[in-house]
């Protein structure tokens, strides 16, 4: 089902509106939509509060900081760019409540953000039915780029294939083929484990165990006896957020790490800020690193975050939000319209200058399935690690390298006729 | 196996510790103030920051005195300027009252110590399994079965000697008598609602040791005390323990022989007491309530 | 004898500004998609509105009018969103049969938790059904198979009401006049209930069980029937909450919510027919706009508890009434 | 064959022994006034009689069938009905609405979502005919807990009434009352019995109205029975003097 929203407010769906009226008695009369045009609008959707707000928080600095930026090089079409932040509180219901105000009563012209899956999923079905741009900036389940892949969602940060290719290699050859999981119990640490156990076997590895573990346990120790009894070499923990905390506070009290390499997928900045030096260990990879001496730009976009922002250095998050609403701005200026299809047609294939990408290689959203194809940065945790230099950086991996084809992931675009 | 039997009823005995704290210090306020305390959860978030904030000057032992006495005093002005007027209104109300007060709470909780969970950094020598067999021993999860005994039985102990703590058990009975006996009423409830707060605060301190902080662990923790209290037995302060440890000890044996219902057994074990002894395990029974 | 007439003159009159009242709250819903958007709102806000005032008339039958305090209601919501989901999904693409499914399966579940509930009265009652709210809450989550786990019910959505032989889109305006159309439907059942036999009963529970127990009415079967009828009407809500946004999430089964709509109640008046619609409606737009303008909005909803309950304990109509008297 | 009937009933709470030994039988259409001081056990042995709880020891019966241990509301259905000594009515609401769902409730239409108009016909016509008998029709709109006391228990009684009792139970129906509410409230007992031929047994302590209007008198001491028959029995009774009318009298002279 496909609404035609009277509110939206580009001249397509607009024409579209006032042939659905003749049909719809019902269609409401448009007055006000002229006068709210001068500025162009980016919602934005992000947990501020709940589980998620720490992440959420890095990416609106983020893309904050590209609005102001993109305003100094003359906005988008001329226009000046207004960012609308809204609280999902990283849950789909509230979400998707906040996309209905941005879209129907500030009529925003394009949706970004969300952390987690399910906020993801749920704004891109929604975006989907309201012919609307919308670009997941750090929601990473497969299916939003993959079998659920639309013609109008894009996303920025990596799909969960990648964080698990990106330091597969590295474990499985530095530390041995005995792999045990430790997995939340839910549609995004699924994922990274189907992902992790597809690679493992085909290398001729084997899974010991995968234990389940539901989304806010506080409590891992009945994980970890698990796991302890199955004796890996190396001990997988999928979880994110405060969870990964907890999960590995609680192994470095059972001296677990001393016994096996502690190691998982995507690790955050965010996540190793809140843990005890104790607990500041294991292999990870990073999906953006403010630490990158040999890059260019990398330096300037760190300084002037953390001149900004109470000297806080720039986390993937902030990456995610600021390459984003770059990526918005840019595709719009060489579409020169704010008409959905136009945007995603720029979107598509779009390749991120220097001075956003930051990091090196080509960054650039892959047309056939609208991922964002990047580095990723596996490394560890050092010894003695304090704020901020909580990781060093093992190697880049061109996300080209390991990204599954858009066949492999199984999208299939569908345009509007 | 043994052993992850063994492991697993101990680990729900640690996690039941902190319901049953939980639970001893909702019921007393449940029974004396008539009031569900649903900010008790965030009262004991609060207990933990504390300790997070003061544990560099005052170290961790020090934290584990300060932090819950500075809860009971901020616990103190909430009762006698939001709560006390609410005493013999509907239960609905101080119900509500405090609902919104667990949001308020929570919400600035946030602000001023950020979204981010917090590391609460244990002495070193408290962090070791005592044993490499009974690895699951680390040295704080003995001192935190400790504490609590210690803290229990101090309390059980002021209860029943104390004139305060007689008046208390006397007022839950029978408020009425006791006011009539020219006790005042209004300084016994806030003394009794001061030290279910310093339950929450102790409790508070104990799990930021264990399970670390975040603004919303008071409300995953508040729950299961519900449930402890009315599978103990409502208006017995042993069975608000009792029914703590009972739903902990349940639910770490679920969590590792049938993960998926860890959180549903507590449910069902209520359930189930509901319908074969609705007044609880160690509950009185009333006529009419 | 004419003080008498008096009294009985002045209840016509004041009846008669009811019905105006009445009249006037009915006008401006049936607009509500012109007017609306030209004040800066949105039509689907209106439909929240109307979702929540739903539920929380239907709790406030169980709350105001029998004296039951659940805490839990937000369970019976969510079960209906669930249901109405998994109809969608999994029986037909019919829009009529997932409303009757959602609501059928939260009113279901009420029948069967009403009696355990009851067990305890008063305060105890009150913490027995946030208990059993937290128990349907883990079993949506847990049960990642049926329910999507914690990312919710999806794959779903508002496909077109098939009336003979034409299929209706069902946009968002349309969309707020089905809500609206159930929305009178309840008013009126529960309006019915009020002045029957049942709910004169409902009402005598609130007032003084003891006395209504020695005139030989089994009390508990009041409860429970008043419990039942509430779920049937909160689940209602439920399916229409996830027609309107397309899912159905463990949010929609926990205790905020729950609490929401005891909070609604008391905001516009427990004791109040349209109570819990004017509650709503406040609480509705002041999430909407406090959740945009400050992160801080947790503070300002639960200052909204706190105040409702310091200062308006009869509601805003019990307040306005109470000076009118 | 007496209507209500207790034999040897005793009941025990834990230690205490609230009542001991009472036999007690009350004739149909019989005005029975108890007496007794304070904790003589009047209260506990109408919440026996009314099923409130059952007794320890003896049995109870009521027009020739055995009601020991038979639940409040299998009581009021066969004509057992009562009034507390605190007052039971639904306080926010009108008396009028008091006296219907009274009056409702009695038809057993409390489980009804609607009724037909002569149904509601009936409903109203049988609240004024209540309304009638306890002489409170002028005040049928007033919110019950804004009346004075008195009011309050007449309605109390008019709820009691439309169960159509057999047995009417009523717990010190004139504490607490100035004397017109008394005067008024007695004339309705009265009234009740002779009229409408309802066998009323009454806890008093007011000794006018009890030698006024009973036909016989049951003294409760200390849980047992002292005494039991006519006004004239009762006052000539020595042990009823020595042990509690000399009190009362005094009490009443002060």
């Amino acid at each position: 089902m496909v609404f035609k929203n009277t509110a939206s407010l580009n001249r397509r769906n607009l024409l579209r509106a006032g042939a659905a009226a003749g049909v719809s008695s019902l269609a409401m009369p448009e007055v006000s939509w002229a006068q709210s045009e001068k500025t162009v609008k980016i919602g934005n959707i992000d947990p501020r509060t709940g589980t998620y707000a720490a992440l959420g928080g890095n990416q609106i600095r983020g893309a904050t900081m590209a609005v102001d930026e993109i305003n100094k090089k003359g906005g988008i079409l001329g226009r000046p760019v207004q960012l609308l932040v809204e609280d999902s509180q990283g849950l789909p219901g509230p979400a998707v409540s906040k996309a209905q105000k941005l879209v129907n009563q500030d009529k925003v012209n394009f949706l970004m953000g969300s952390v987690s899956s399910a906020v993801s999923g749920s704004l891109s079905q929604f975006a989907n039915q309201h012919d609307l741009v919308f670009v997941d900036s750090g929601g990473h389940a497969d299916a939003i780029t993959g079998k659920k892949c639309t013609w109008n969602t894009f996303r920025t940060c990596s799909t969960t294939w990648m964080l698990t290719a990106g330091d597969f290699e590295p474990l499985f050859k530095k530390f041995g083929k005995k792999w045990f999981f430790i997995t939340p119990d839910y549609a995004f640490g699924h994922a990274l484990y189907t992902d992790y156990v597809a690679q493992l076997t085909k290398a001729g590895g084997t899974a010991l165990g995968n234990a389940l573990a539901p989304l806010g346990t506080t409590d891992f120790s009945s994980y970890l006896i698990q796991a302890r009894a199955a004796k890996p070499d190396v001990l997988i923990c999928l979880q994110a957020g405060d969870d990964l905390v907890n999960l590995l506070k609680q192994t470095v009290q059972f001296g677990m790490n001393t016994q096996m390499t502690v190691a998982g997928a995507m690790q955050e900045m965010e996540v190793l800020e809140a843990l005890p030096p104790a607990a500041l260990l294991g292999w990870w990879t990073f999906e953006w690193y403010w630490n990158q001496p040999n890059v260019p730009h990398v330096a300037d976009f760190v300084k002037a975050y953390k001149s900004r922002y109470n000297n806080k250095v720039p986390t993937a998050r902030s990456w995610f939000g600021y390459a984003t609403a770059h990526a918005l701005a840019l595709a719009a200026n060489q579409a020169k319209s704010l008409d959905a299809l136009k945007v995603v047609r720029a979107l598509e294939g779009l390749e991120l200058p220097p001075e956003v990408a930051l990091q090196p290689g080509k960054c650039y959203y892959r047309a056939q399935d609208h991922q964002m194809i990047a580095n990723m940065f596996p490394g560890y945790v050092p010894k003695d690690a304090s704020y901020p230099n909580l990781f060093d950086v093992s190697q880049t991996i061109p996300g080209g390298d390991i990204a599954k084809s858009p066949e492999e992931a199984g999208c299939k675009m569908a345009y509007p006729s | 196996m043994e052993s992850l039997l063994l492991y697993s009823v101990f680990n729900g005995l640690v996690v039941g510790i902190f319901y049953a704290l939980m639970a001893l210090g909702l019921s007393l306020i449940l029974g004396l103030n008539g009031v569900i305390n649903f900010a008790h959860g965030t009262f004991m978030a609060l207990g933990g920051y504390i300790a997070f904030t003061i544990e560099p000057y005052v170290g961790f032992w020090g934290s584990l005195i300060v932090a819950p006495l500075l809860t009971v005093i901020l616990g103190l002005a909430v009762e006698r300027v939001l709560i006390r007027p609410l005493y013999g209104r509907d239960p609905l109300f101080s119900l509500l009252l405090t609902f919104g007060l667990a949001m308020i709470m929570e919400d600035l909780i946030r602000t001023i110590w950020g979204a981010v969970g917090r590391p609460f950094v244990l002495p070193g020598y408290l962090n070791a399994p005592l044993s490499n067999t009974f690895f699951f021993l680390t040295g704080y999860r003995v001192v935190l079965i400790l504490i609590t005994i210690v803290v229990t039985g101090a309390l059980f102990a002021v209860l029943r000697y104390s004139r305060i703590g007689i008046r208390i058990r006397a007022g839950n009975a029978d408020l009425e008598t006791i006011s009539a006996m020219g006790v005042n009423i209004f300084f016994l409830r806030a003394a009794n609602f001061g030290i279910g707060i310093f339950l929450a605060g102790v409790a508070g301190i104990l799990a930021a040791g264990q399970l670390g902080l975040s603004p919303s662990i008071g409300s995953s923790l508040i729950m299961p005390s519900f449930v402890a209290i009315i599978v103990g037995g409502v208006g017995s302060l042993v069975g608000s323990v009792l029914g703590g440890l009972i739903i902990g000890i349940a639910s770490g044996i679920t969590a590792a022989f049938f993960p998926v219902a860890q959180e549903v057994v507590i449910y069902v074990i209520m359930a189930i007491v509901l319908v074969i002894r609705p007044r609880g395990l160690l509950g009185q029974e009333g006529l009419f309530e | 004898m004419s003080t008498s007439i008096d009294a009985k003159l002045a209840l016509n009159r004041k009846s008669g500004g009811r019905v105006v009242a009445a009249m006037v709250i009915w006008v401006v819903l049936l607009f509500v998609p012109f007017w609306l958007p030209m004040i800066g709102g949105y039509t689907d806000l209106a439909t929240r509105a109307l979702i929540y005032a739903i539920a929380a008339s239907g709790l406030n039958l169980l709350l105001g009018y029998t004296g039951g305090l659940s805490f839990g209601h937000a369970a019976y919501f969510g079960l209906g969103a669930y249901g109405a989901g998994l109809c969608l999904i999994h029986i037909a693409p019919s829009v009529p049969l997932a409303i009757l499914g959602g609501t059928v399966l939260g009113g279901i579940a009420g029948i069967l938790v009403g009696p355990m509930a009851m067990k305890r009265k008063g305060i105890y009652f009150a913490m027995i059904t946030i208990a059993f709210g937290q128990m349907f809450y883990f079993i949506a989550v847990r049960w990642n198979s049926l329910t999507g786990g914690e990312d919710g019910l999806t794959g779903f959505s508002r496909v077109p009401l098939h009336i003979g032989g034409e299929a209706i889109k069902l946009g968002p305006e349309r969309f707020y006049y089905l809500v609206l159309v159930l929305f009178a439907l309840v008013m009126a059942i529960i309006w019915q209930i009020l002045r029957s036999p049942l709910g004169h009963s409902f009402v005598a529970v609130r007032e003084n069980t003891t006395r209504l127990r020695f005139l030989g009415v089994a009390v508990d079967k009041q409860i429970w029937v008043a419990f039942a009828i509430s779920t049937f009407i909160v689940a209602l809500a439920g399916t229409l909450n996830a027609l309107l946004t397309g899912f159905a999430s463990p949010d929609n089964l926990g205790w905020q919510l729950s609490g929401s709509f005891v909070v609604i109640c008391v905001l516009g008046g427990m004791r109040s027919f349209w109570g819990p619609f004017l509650g709503a409606v406040i609480f509705i737009v002041a999430q909407d706009y406090l959740s945009s303008v400050t992160q801080n909005w947790m503070s300002f909803i639960g200052l909204i508890f706190v105040l409702a309950v310091l200062f308006f304990p009869q509601g805003l109509l019990g307040f306005i009434k109470g000076r009118g008297r | 064959m007496s209507f209500l009937k207790l034999d040897n009933v005793g009941r025990r709470f834990g230690a205490l022994q609230a009542l001991k030994d009472i036999s007690i039988s009350v004739e149909q259409g019989e005005l029975r006034a108890v007496i007794g001081p304070n904790g003589a056990g009047k209260t506990t042995l109408f919440n026996l009689i009314s099923g409130f709880f059952p007794p320890t020891e003896g049995s109870i019966s009521f027009a020739g069938q055995p009601i020991t241990a038979v639940s409040p509301n299998a009581l009021v259905r066969r004509g057992i009905i009562r009034t507390f000594q605190i007052t039971q009515v639904f306080l926010s609401l009108t008396v009028y609405e008091n006296l219907r769902v009274a009056v409702e409730t009695a038809m057993g239409l409390q489980l009804r979502p609607w009724i037909s108009r002569a149904t509601r016909a009936q409903v109203e016509a049988k609240v004024e005919e209540l309304a009638d008998i306890i002489r409170i029709t002028p005040k049928l709109d007033r919110i019950v807990g804004e009346m004075s006391h008195g009011d309050q228990r007449v309605v109390e009684v008019g709820i009691a009434l439309s169960r159509h009792p057999k047995l009417l139970l009523l717990d010190e129906p004139t504490a607490g009352m100035g004397d017109q509410e008394t005067h008024h409230m007695t004339d309705l007992i009265r009234r009740l019995n002779k009229e409408q031929g309802i066998t009323i047994l009454f806890v008093e302590h007011d000794m006018a109205i009890v030698f006024g209007i009973a036909d016989k008198i049951t003294v409760l001491d200390n849980g047992t029975m002292l005494a039991e028959g006519t006004a004239a029995e009762i006052s000539a009774n020595p042990r009823v003097q020595s042990a509690y009318l000399g009190n009362a009298l005094e009490e009443t002279a002060v």
